[in-house]
């Protein structure tokens, strides 16, 4: 067991390929997204029942153990949130090592 | 006015408002949202594949070539006089939004107009599915560019602008891209291609399109609830009766610029209805995934609930009747 | 002998089986959740939309009315009974729970045995759609109102009880909503609409039906199992053998019931059987999803387990065949 | 990075309106919801199977970063959980703020 | 050269490229997952179902009992050179998952192959569906029986070995099951039951493919886009150049093979080429599936990859109208 | 309230049943398990778009409150984890009673 923080991020369908990108170019060891989920927050409901998946989110988990990349991580998605919305939680957890 | 009551018998506009009333009485009636955008994914293919065989089948001349010239002009003008309209009481990032979305077409709207020509017994050609899939890119670009060139500096640096993935969402966005294709290869494989694909792209299409339509309803129904709900958030504020006006407005005075040119052009009877439809209505799928894509600024509370919860529904009930009567009485 | 074995020949109720052997045999075989939805919602519009066509067609008489009216009290009727008779040994929340779900109707025994007397070449007539969509409600709303007021008081407060909720339970429930819905606008459009949708609506029927069941066999089959392994939870303690002998003796029961209005009302052979069926089927898709919200103390391990796993399968292969063969010797 | 709490929910699907509600009425400031889970507990398997969205859970996360909203959110959650089952498990988190 | 340029002009066909495009432009087009997987189970459930009433129709004698064992024979055979010829240039695992993918077969191919001899009026036997169906398993347990015996020891120790879940994952795999059922099935309710289910079964076939292949497409265009990048993890020092080569060598000469046990049973010109493009194809469903369980060391970006994006395209866009060519050339 | 670990396991969708029944077998008290979801780690991208469900990963969410319990089912996961890969985190909660 390695201590690790978990970032977890929700933001919206469209600007996930574009998260996922961010994600790849900051060097993140990987994560695990989980499509079509719904939400609200400060801007509104969104129900996740449009054609152009224009009203559903996304969530997407990252572990990590070394804090200067969990640092860039955070500096390369900010300025999508403040563009777009969505929230950004960073907790403590164990990673098992296998 | 008889015309109105057939529209209305229509199986296809009693499942929207079967679907609208299913939100006003809280019914948990819902369509699940991938056998929707399955459905979504097949009028595009059965309209792209018909309107690609029909082109094969019919000669393509100068006057083809000028009409969809002038649909592709259309498309380009209509953000621009749109977004200097609400740019005064509306955020720049907003009003491009609409400006792109009523630039652009439904395809819905189209395919309804299609069949309610049908059952009037009126003939329509082939190729302004051409036009249809023509229109929907450059309304997306116009809106950016509008956009682009008077937002403040401040929001423009923020967001570095990038030709190719403009023209990328504009050309290869997932509706654009499929309705295209399916021409093509309507296009390529001709009579004998439909032959082999005639009882899912004709037989069903008028059944499917009851089942989408029907979750038409209820999305829209939504976002008109939501709508008026003034709460929370960046929703608040809004100029609420200016947007139901405009989405009223907008759909009416492009129908007129599209009887007029289609005056001009000397277009038949229901090749002009559905070219008046085709400027006349509002984008709902293309548009809101490339706006936001391109201007995530912009409220989809606020672009998206006029296109699809009020203008959509207009168009439907009673705009292409209205546009009929007008057509005939003038043309 | 003959008409069991036709019914066993036909491919739904074979691939209804395929489906229990999938899961006999631990195959990874599932339809996907969605498109299992989208069919059972396919199923439901296509039902009521000929069933609404069949009653523009006819003329409704005071015999068809008499006929409506016998089904909902029959309806109402059956949970207070099943109710008092299960009290004495479940909790009060499960016996009002089967109670509602043996009251209301499972649509694909209906249309199943639709399907078996065309293949028989047995005529029935379309208002029994209409009663099929009347008879969910009643059942619901009595087995609520059975458990309020014979529950323990305070498990009463705990759940407090709003007439609202329960009339939107039971009339504005996805299933029962979209039936009722399809049939009024099959009603309205009528034959010209049916043109409209017809290879959608009666072409796929039978084929998209198979493929429906296939689910439902692995459904159910995964209920029986979990059902038999009496596990940890709440299932503890729950009397199997009650359960089971229920789940085969209330349909029977049942079935005489409604064979006995058969006859009162004097209906034809085909019709008696339909109007069998009904009285005979117990719900496993509008009442479950009522139970939830209204009744969540009850379990589904109990009540949907019955009707999913024992008596719609003992119906659909039995059951139907039985009530027909019954109805011939008696009416 | 502001510290909050982590609200996570798991309860079945037909109840997942009437938490929602519960939640707005609280007033939350926001959640999100993954549709369409499966999973065990006291009360059996639970496979996400049937018609009816009866045997599916759903996974609700609220973000909240004020204590006393917390409270107010776990005592309307409770009874909930009490009648229909289903878990609620809070944990630390730090929000980015954007 | 006119059989490469009618396969090329068939809707299906077409629809793949489309898909190919779509990830090349980098469009968003996609088939939502659970709409391709239901439109997977269609296919499966209507070739079978085809099949199955085929071989009511016909006959089964002597020879085609031949054809039969024949076809699991080479099933069985090719994994095991397939296996040796690669063990020494790649990891056991991956050997062993390549040969099994290798023996079984693409249900895809062999409809398009189907469809292309409907094209091009040539006829074809019923029982040939039975003899895809049976070519699944064979290979499934070869791959795994020759990784058991030939992967160093502690490996072996490691992953427990269960012919129980072996034979469960062979025979009862999602795939396999479904197709042998709904011939069964087919087979028991014979031209009656075909009547019911016609137009979902034979009338949407060729629709729906198109759909189907525009999904495969896509899911093939972006493993060979992964599978150029050589990148992070696993994919890493994977000998690209062989595994391309491998792709396209092991179709061919698995084509030569068939076509040599073609010509032994004296076969059609239509049943030889649908026993060619058995052999010549690879799975990528099936066996996928079986290996993610009893061989998860296999890289699937090798295995799946070889079979999806390089033998697959091959097969349908040059193989089927070469082997046919060839089959008319030597038989 | 009451303490407790959260276990949070990503592993790929055919996977899934062999991990279920492990938790079974080790006592695990529920599990909850959202299915379909994207990812991306040291073997590459999951892109949750092949037919065999092949590409697709699983997240499995598991609240123990007995310490010897995590234990058994972290040993148990382990082995698999090897095998095909994935990833375990672990970390601290609070288990709302009801
Ligand atoms: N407090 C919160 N807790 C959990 N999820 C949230 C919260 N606030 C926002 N979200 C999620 O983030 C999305 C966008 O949030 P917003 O930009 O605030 O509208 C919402 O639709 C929710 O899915
Ligand atoms: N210990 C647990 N860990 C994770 N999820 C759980 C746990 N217990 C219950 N659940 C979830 O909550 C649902 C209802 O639980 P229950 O009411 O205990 O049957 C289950 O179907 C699981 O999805
Ligand atoms: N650092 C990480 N953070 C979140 N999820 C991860 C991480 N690494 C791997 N995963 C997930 O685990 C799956 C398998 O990982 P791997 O075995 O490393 O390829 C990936 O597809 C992801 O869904
Ligand atoms: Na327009
Ligand atoms: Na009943
Ligand atoms: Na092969």
């Amino acid at each position: 067991m390695k201590p690790c923080k978990r970032i977890e991020i929700v933001i919206e369908t469209p600007m996930a390929q574009t998260l996922t990108e961010l994600l790849r170019q900051a060097g993140a060891p990987g994560f695990t997204l989980v499509p079509e989920v719904r939400g609200a927050g400060d801007r509104g409901e969104r129900r996740a029942d449009e054609l152009s998946g224009d009203s559903s989110n996304c969530l997407v988990l990252i572990a990590c153990d070394d804090q200067a990349m969990v640092d860039t991580i955070l500096e390369a998605v900010r300025p999508l949130l403040s563009r777009s919305g969505g929230i950004c939680l960073v907790s403590e957890a164990q990673w098992l090592r296998h | 006015m008889s015309v109105f009551l057939s529209n209305l018998g229509s199986p296809p506009l009693l499942f929207f408002f079967l679907g609208v009333i299913a939100v006003v009485v809280r019914s948990d009636l819902e369509i699940p949202a991938q056998a929707a955008k399955f459905l979504s994914l097949y009028l595009l293919f059965a309209i792209g594949f018909k309107g690609g065989v029909a082109l094969a089948e019919s000669n393509i001349d100068g006057g083809v070539l000028l009409t969809l010239l002038v649909a592709v002009a259309m498309s380009a003008l209509v953000p621009v006089y749109t977004f200097f309209l609400l740019k005064k009481r509306l955020s720049t990032a907003d009003a491009a939004a609409i400006a792109a979305t009523y630039g652009s077409v439904s395809a819905v709207t189209f395919v309804t107009a299609a069949g309610y020509l049908d059952m009037q017994g009126v003939a329509w050609s082939g190729y302004l599915v051409a036009a249809m899939a023509l229109m929907e890119s450059p309304a997306i670009i116009m809106g950016i560019v509008l956009y682009k060139r008077y937002a403040s500096s401040d929001v423009a640096v923020a967001s570095p602008f990038s030709w190719r993935q403009l023209l990328s969402e504009s050309l290869f966005n997932a509706s654009v891209f499929l309705i295209l294709g399916s021409m093509l290869i309507g296009w390529i494989t001709g009579p004998a291609g439909m032959s082999q694909v005639e009882p899912l792209v004709k037989g069903l299409f008028l059944g499917l399109l009851c089942l989408f339509l029907l979750d038409m309803g209820i999305v829209a129904a939504r976002r008109f609830r939501d709508f008026r709900q003034v709460g929370a958030g960046r929703h608040k504020g809004q100029p609420v009766s200016l947007m139901v006006g405009a989405a009223l407005a907008i759909p009416v005075f492009n129908a007129l610029l599209g009887l007029g040119a289609a005056a001009l052009l000397g277009l038949s009877e229901g090749d002009a209805l559905l070219l008046i439809v085709l400027v006349a209505s509002g984008s709902y799928i293309a548009v809101p995934a490339a706006m936001r894509l391109a201007l995530p600024e912009a409220n989809p509370g606020t672009y998206l609930t006029m296109s699809l919860a009020i203008t959509f529904p207009f168009n439907l009930l009673l705009g292409i009747p209205a546009y009929h009567a007008l057509t005939r009485w003038l043309l």
